[in-house]
């Protein structure tokens, strides 16, 4: 990989980790303002992470090195994972270093280390947290692959650039009945995976209803505010790959001032419409009882499954 | 270099027999010296000779018609295929040795550690010659002796009523298996071959398809046996945690691999491939088994019981691509056939390097705590550092997390599956998507399977005095486990040569051309649907790199040292393990998801301190346990059957001399008339 | 021209499947309502869009009498009935809903492989949303076998009818309006009898149960 | 859709600070610069009911409700002492929440403000001198503001806490 190409790839590191609490923040916002408050300003996030990096840190005795550990590996995955996601300009220069299902295990590594850094304390909230959110991490995997199935079987490749360039080159694939249903079950388990209403309310003050909270309860200062901004991140990965997977107009497919900066624009609108429609979406339904999210994973399942299967009909 | 094979094969029997020869050593310590030298060497020799074979394409070729001539004598040919499995079962005896040196000291004084050492040196020996047999006969003995020194091996503890029943469990299966191989070359050789490979390759084309289907079924059923396949599985999680650690390592990491070997071997070379519901059969073995073993491993609380169920479910990932290989084979799709057969080998590979490293370091745990019950484990990521690293590096690697090895073989089989239906019509297609589908599922069953084993026992407060007292294993069995976790990182690091060889020895087989996969910057395989690129080396240096910046970058915004503090619970008074996510309590969620497979029977006894108010209670105990549907399904009403035909021929037992002289002369007398007659 | 047809058409019979997924996840019987309802439209949609690509005037005819009878009319009648007798949600089903939802999918599958021999014989280019229809076909079937309510099975009956009504509009390009004017009728008349039966079920045993039925052999 | 047709048309019910505390307002204006400077404008609330009648806690819930909205100010409540920066402490300090009280505010990580809220927590008000009352919130963890009030009303407890925000950086 040339220079260029790592300057490329830090630079989209910057923007995402930038990007990110803005996202949540315009959430909020939205939120706030459809229950009819006055809601606190989009850059309160921000502010939130400058104060945990300020803060101390407390630590149980029982905990060990994984308990300080996780946070980085946390947020070092999802960040990788960013990396790989065609944000501003395809094909990155990473894009053949990993594929989608890479993604999705890079995801997987960064819950796992979570779910060990909750149960490393010793705490009945943290052991609860980690099997909650082991159970819908593997649960949602089926959806997932079939998902990416469907795409790859598109675009005749599972790295994301070729996928990307598919969609561009040939816009009517993205009105296609594959298409359309792989977004719809990997909308839904975006929900899932980023601990979004109907399966885990983010605002929840209640531990026994959490599930990704009550891993991070252990969790002070600078550790909590990498966990919070590696989530964030995920939310905005997942944004990303909805956006630019599904629309990839707008993407850069060159280096030149103009490209960037029309994919920086439509991106970044991209990101808002999505971080709307969720914030839309969470005012209208309630929370689901943890033993029928599998219900609405299944159904995000056969969503993938009718993608799949409209792919090879098509044929 | 040619002629130097037979030495190095001669040195690795040598080095077994060694081993073997504990058993006249006049001290305990001399025993444990012995067998691990032993095996270390003869560990070495076989994988240098392996590797001699698989990259200079000589093959060793031995007979010794003279011996047990009747049975045409033993006959010994070790081509590409067959080393694979060599460098498997080689790679593993020498960690395994290392660590069995300090480890089977544990049982000096309560068992004969004399036999043990005997039989371990048979098992390995057994195991290496049936990756060469080139024989019906010389095969079958091989099999027969693996089992058997397998079977003493397991019944090690025979004062624990558990591990006898287990061995008996193993010993009835492993020979209902055995029954089916000998039908199977019983009609491979019906076609008027002798029993030698070459004969029976030549010799299967006439035979007529019904016969084919026959042979390939018994082959599936009697290998599957061995391998494990659901739901011909039910003495593997019996017999592999019975057995002492480092061989239960030696079963679940390397013997339930040659059951894949055999398949393969009479499957793909002898009969050359069949019809496309071959591949179907085993695809769906490969998804039943691969579920069942990973749903049944989350729910279990006997640490080495779990992974011998996670030993199931690997093996139902490779079946997935065995199976995926036999189908896109009959399909016309040589490419992705050989794609298929290179996940499955790779994973194969992988495979016995994780779950031998998980099964020592599990074995240390036992050593160190004395128990495997993980519901009274906890902690020793401090009391029992390396023991702890080993097998966190081990089960993120089983979890197929990047970048370690785990993760690039899953990788390649979901390519075999992409590439298999962008390709078929829709049955298969579906068919093949399913597959897709039980594959991810049982990835992320993994997953949490194994952030339960790591952080149920290792993590958190100590859970029993046991694990409160625990101490690190000795230092020989540490560079044991150390040197089979390192297998790990070294296996994703150095995949491309480990596939390439892999396909390079998958080209021997007829109909199999290697796979045009560029190898440079990472794995990029140009597979007919399309490109698939992806470099685990890339991975693990991007992974790096940004951890090494992030780590950084707190250190300089945040340099602040940390306080410690009770783990926070709601300000109640001190904290008990008592207060602890228990392993029951993790898959609970997941118990309740799939309880209409589990059908858990729970019961919950409530103490009461004064009948009259039932309000203060003292005492609660909950119990919960499953009914396997397997056991439900097959064997509970087997096992009845059997058990009524043994009373009936009881009735035959009258116990009185006179009526067994009878029957004596009752047979003369039929025997008589018999010969008389012709 | 004739790819964007036959994206469309796929697209559109994957979205009126979809509202019978919704009827397998969905728990109170307003919900049944209303995915069928929307059921309807979107199949109404489909056979206008497929009058204007494959340029069939009756066609238009078809959709607009679609969208009064099933998109407007039954949804009352079901909405008054549900009313009546007073059932908000469907007791727990014979199959749970997960494992339905997988089944669903798996019938799907099965569609695709059975809907083989039709694809060989057709070659419009809605022929490629054929197995889909014939999946919708086998998942209204598994909503009556696997529901214990009536209404619910009433739904079932008028998926089924939308099924071979989307079977109809995708292989031939709709059957003359004559013949489907009929099937109405029929529809109508089925759903007519069976909103008197389930009055009775509901007077005779105080709950549309079917369960309850086999109380009857007593 | 009917919800959100009624969102609209009731719109925007977040009162402003009230002028009948003219100083309030002046208050919030310079505590809003302090405080993004200290905290960065990001406070994390952790309530203990150290066994107050409840009486503290319907007004507190009324803080996080649409009408006055703490969000505003960057204040929202937190599940754990351990995000928390500040302890809105109620009711006097009964015998038996003595020692998880001291624990919360051990459990949180400094700087950290403590707001003694209604008072009971100032002076164990009717409960004074009761066999299960340990004292006052003061006696067991250092107060920096304390709000009285039986119950106070919301504005006044949103007060009290910015007022702590502005404590904070002149106790460093």
């Amino acid at each position: 990989m040339d220079v260029t190409g790592i300057v490329c790839e830090a630079a989209q590191a910057v923007l995402g980790l930038a990007l990110a609490p803005g996202v949540v923040g315009l959430i909020r916002r939205v939120k706030a303002r459809l229950q009819n408050r006055r809601g606190a300003p989009v850059w309160q996030p921000y502010a939130e992470l400058r104060k945990l990096f300020g803060k101390d840190m407390v630590v149980s005795p029982n905990a060990s090195w994984v308990f300080r550990a996780a946070p980085f590996v946390v947020f070092g995955s999802t960040l990788v994972v960013y990396l790989l996601v065609p944000a501003f300009i395809t094909p990155l220069p990473l894009n053949a270093a990993a594929d989608l299902f890479a993604l999705v295990y890079l995801l997987l590594l960064g819950t796992f280390a979570l779910a060990l850094g909750g149960l490393d304390p010793g705490s009945a909230f943290g052991g609860m947290g980690s099997s909650r959110e082991m159970t819908i991490a593997a649960l949602s995997e089926p959806a997932i692959a079939l998902a990416m199935l469907s795409l790859a079987l598109g675009a005749g490749s599972t790295n994301l650039g070729e996928i990307a360039a598919r969609t561009i080159a040939n816009p009517l694939a993205a009105l296609s009945a594959g298409h359309v249903f792989a977004f719809a079950a990997l909308f839904i388990v975006m929900l899932a995976e980023t601990g979004r209403l109907p399966v885990d309310n983010p605002a929840t003050h209640l531990e026994l209803t959490m599930i990704h909270e009550a891993m991070t309860l252990e969790y002070s200062g600078p550790c909590l505010a990498l966990i919070e901004w590696a989530s964030w991140l995920k939310l905005t990965v997942f944004f990303t790959l909805a956006a630019n997977l599904f629309l990839p107009w707008g993407l850069a497919t060159s280096l030149t001032p103009a490209g960037l900066a029309i994919a920086a624009v439509t991106t970044v609108a991209k990101l808002g419409v999505l971080a709307v429609a969720v914030a839309v979406i969470e005012t209208r339904i309630a929370k689901l009882r943890l033993f029928r999210v599998p219900e609405l994973l299944a159904v995000s399942f056969v969503l993938g499954l009718l993608a799949v299967t409209s792919s090879f009909s098509v044929r | 270099m040619t002629g130097l094979s037979p030495t190095l094969f001669w040195l690795m029997v040598a080095g077994y027999v060694t081993a073997a020869s504990g058993l006249l050593m006049p001290t305990a310590r001399l025993t444990r010296i012995t067998g691990a030298i032993g095996a270390i060497a003869g560990g070495a020799a076989g994988l240098s000779l392996a590797c001699a074979t698989l990259w200079t394409g000589e093959s060793l070729t031995l007979a010794a018609p003279g011996m047990i001539q009747a049975a045409g004598g033993l006959a010994l040919h070790l081509d590409r295929l067959g080393a694979i499995f060599l460098a498997i079962i080689s790679g593993v005896a020498i960690p395994v040795g290392l660590y069995g040196g300090a480890y089977s000291a544990s049982y000096e004084g309560r068992y004969s550690t004399r036999w043990m050492a005997l039989n371990v040196g048979a098992f390995l020996i057994s195991m290496s010659l049936v990756t060469a047999a080139a024989s019906a006969f010389t095969f079958v003995l091989c099999w027969e002796l693996m089992a058997l020194s397998s079977f003493f091996l397991v019944i090690t503890e025979h004062e624990r009523e558990e591990s006898v029943s287990a061995a008996l469990w193993y010993l009835a299966m492993t020979h209902a298996g055995l029954l089916a191989l000998l039908a199977a070359f019983y009609l491979l050789g019906s076609g008027g071959a002798d029993g030698s490979f070459a004969a029976l390759r030549a010799g299967a084309a006439q035979l007529p398809p019904g016969t084919r289907h026959a042979i390939f079924l018994l082959a599936l059923a009697g290998f599957g046996s061995k391998a494990g396949i659901v739901p011909l599985h039910v003495w593997l999680p019996r017999a592999h945690p019975a057995a002492p650690s480092h061989v239960s390592a030696l079963m679940s990491a390397v013997m339930v691999k040659l059951g894949i070997y055999g398949l393969l071997r009479v499957g793909l070379d002898l009969l050359g491939g069949g019809p496309a519901w071959w591949g179907t059969v085993v695809i769906l073995c490969g998804a039943v088994t691969a579920l069942t073993g990973v749903l049944y491993a989350l729910v279990e609380d006997d640490l080495k019981r779990l992974l011998a169920y996670s030993t199931i479910e690997n093996i139902g990932l490779v079946l997935l691509g065995v199976g995926a290989g036999f189908l896109f084979r009959s399909l016309g799709q040589p490419e992705a056939a050989t794609l298929a057969f290179a996940a499955a080998l790779l994973h194969a590979v992988n495979h016995a390097a994780f779950k031998g490293a998980l099964f020592l370091s599990a074995g240390s745990i036992l050593h160190a705590t004395g128990t495997r019950d993980m519901n009274r484990l906890g902690g020793l990521v401090t009391r029992a550092p390396w023991t702890a690293a080993v097998f966190l590096v081990s089960a993120m690697s089983i979890a197929a997390l990047p970048p370690l090895n785990g993760f690039v073989s899953e990788w390649l089989l979901f390519q075999a599956f992409l590439s298999g239906v962008a390709h078929s019509q829709a049955s298969i297609a579906g068919l093949l998507t399913i597959g897709v589908g039980a594959l991810a599922l049982t990835g992320g069953l993994a997953a949490a399977t194994f952030v339960k084993a790591f952080g149920i026992s290792c993590l958190a407060i100590p859970r029993s005095p046991e694990a409160e007292h625990a101490h690190e294993s000795p230092r020989l069995m540490r560079a044991g486990m150390l040197l089979m976790a390192a297998y790990c990182p070294l296996l994703a690091v150095f995949t491309i040569p480990v596939l390439a060889t892999i396909i390079g020895a998958l080209a021997e087989v007829p109909g199999l051309p290697a796979v045009p996969a560029a190898f440079h910057a990472g794995l990029t395989l140009h597979t007919s649907n399309g490109v698939a690129a992806m470099s685990p080396v890339a991975i693990m240096a991007v992974l790096a790199g940004t951890l090494v910046i992030v780590w950084m970058f707190v250190r300089v915004i945040a340099g602040r040292p940390a306080r410690i503090g009770d783990t926070w619970g709601c300000g109640r008074i001190g904290q008990t393990p008592r207060m602890e996510y228990t392993s029951s309590a993790f898959a609970e969620p997941l118990r309740r998801v799939f309880s209409q497979l589990y059908r858990p029977a729970a019961d919950t006894a409530v103490g009461v301190a004064r009948p009259e108010s039932p309000y203060y209670i003292q005492s609660m105990a909950y119990r919960t346990q499953l009914h396997p549907w397997f056991q439900r399904a097959i064997y509970e009403p087997l096992i009845a059957a059997v058990e009524r035909a043994a009373a009936w021929t009881r009735r035959l037992q009258s116990g009185s001399v006179n009526a067994y002289v009878g029957y004596i002369v009752l047979a003369l007398v039929v025997l008589l008339i018999v010969v008389m007659g012709f | 021209m004739d790819d964007v047809f036959a994206q469309v058409s796929v697209l559109g019979a994957s979205g009126v499947l979809i509202f019978a997924i919704v009827v397998l996840w969905r728990h109170g019987v307003m919900a049944y309502i209303s995915a069928f309802r929307w059921q309807s439209n979107v199949l109404a949609a489909l056979t206008a869009a497929v009058a204007y690509f494959g340029h069939d005037r009756d066609l238009y005819w078809v959709a607009a009498l679609m969208v009064v009878v099933k998109g407007v009319a039954i949804p009352r009648l079901l909405t008054r009935l549900a009313r009546r007798v007073a059932t908000s949600r469907e007791a727990e089903p014979f199959v749970n809903t997960a494992t339905s939802l997988v089944l669903a999918g798996l019938l799907i599958l099965l569609a695709h492989a059975a809907a083989r021999p039709l694809l060989e014989m057709s070659s419009a280019p809605t022929r490629a949303a054929i197995p889909l229809a014939i999946g919708l076909l086998f998942v209204s079937l598994f909503v009556i076998v696997s529901r214990k309510k009536a209404i619910t099975q009433v739904i079932g009956f008028l998926m089924l009818e939308n099924a071979i009504a989307l079977l109809a509009v995708l292989a031939t390009y709709g059957v003359p309006l004559v013949v489907e004017l009929g099937v109405f009728l029929d529809a109508m008349m089925g759903f007519l009898v069976m909103q008197i039966f389930v009055y009775d079920i509901h007077d005779t045993f105080d709950t549309v149960d079917v369960d309850a039925l086999n109380r009857l052999k007593h | 859709m009917r919800l959100f047709a009624k969102i609209r048309r009731v719109g925007l019910v977040t009162e402003p600070l009230p002028d009948a505390v003219p100083e309030a307002v002046a208050v919030v204006r310079d505590i809003d610069a302090r405080a993004r400077r200290v905290l960065g404008r990001a406070v994390g609330i952790r309530q203990v009911d150290a066994g107050s009648c409840n009486g503290c806690e319907i007004e507190i819930s009324g803080l996080g409700g649409p009408t006055y909205d703490l969000e505003r100010f960057g204040l929202h409540f937190v599940a754990s002492p351990r995000h928390a920066d500040l302890l809105l402490v109620t009711g006097p300090v009964t015998r038996n929440m003595e020692v998880p009280l001291r624990k919360t505010w051990e459990a949180t990580p400094d700087p950290k403000l403590v707001v003694a809220v209604g008072d009971c927590a100032l002076n164990c008000g009717v409960f004074a001198g009761s066999y299960a009352v340990a004292g006052p919130v003061a006696s067991v963890i250092p107060v920096d503001v304390t709000v009285a009030g039986c119950p106070p009303d919301p504005n006044t407890i949103l007060l009290g806490i910015l007022t702590a925000l502005g404590r904070l950086e002149t106790r460093r």
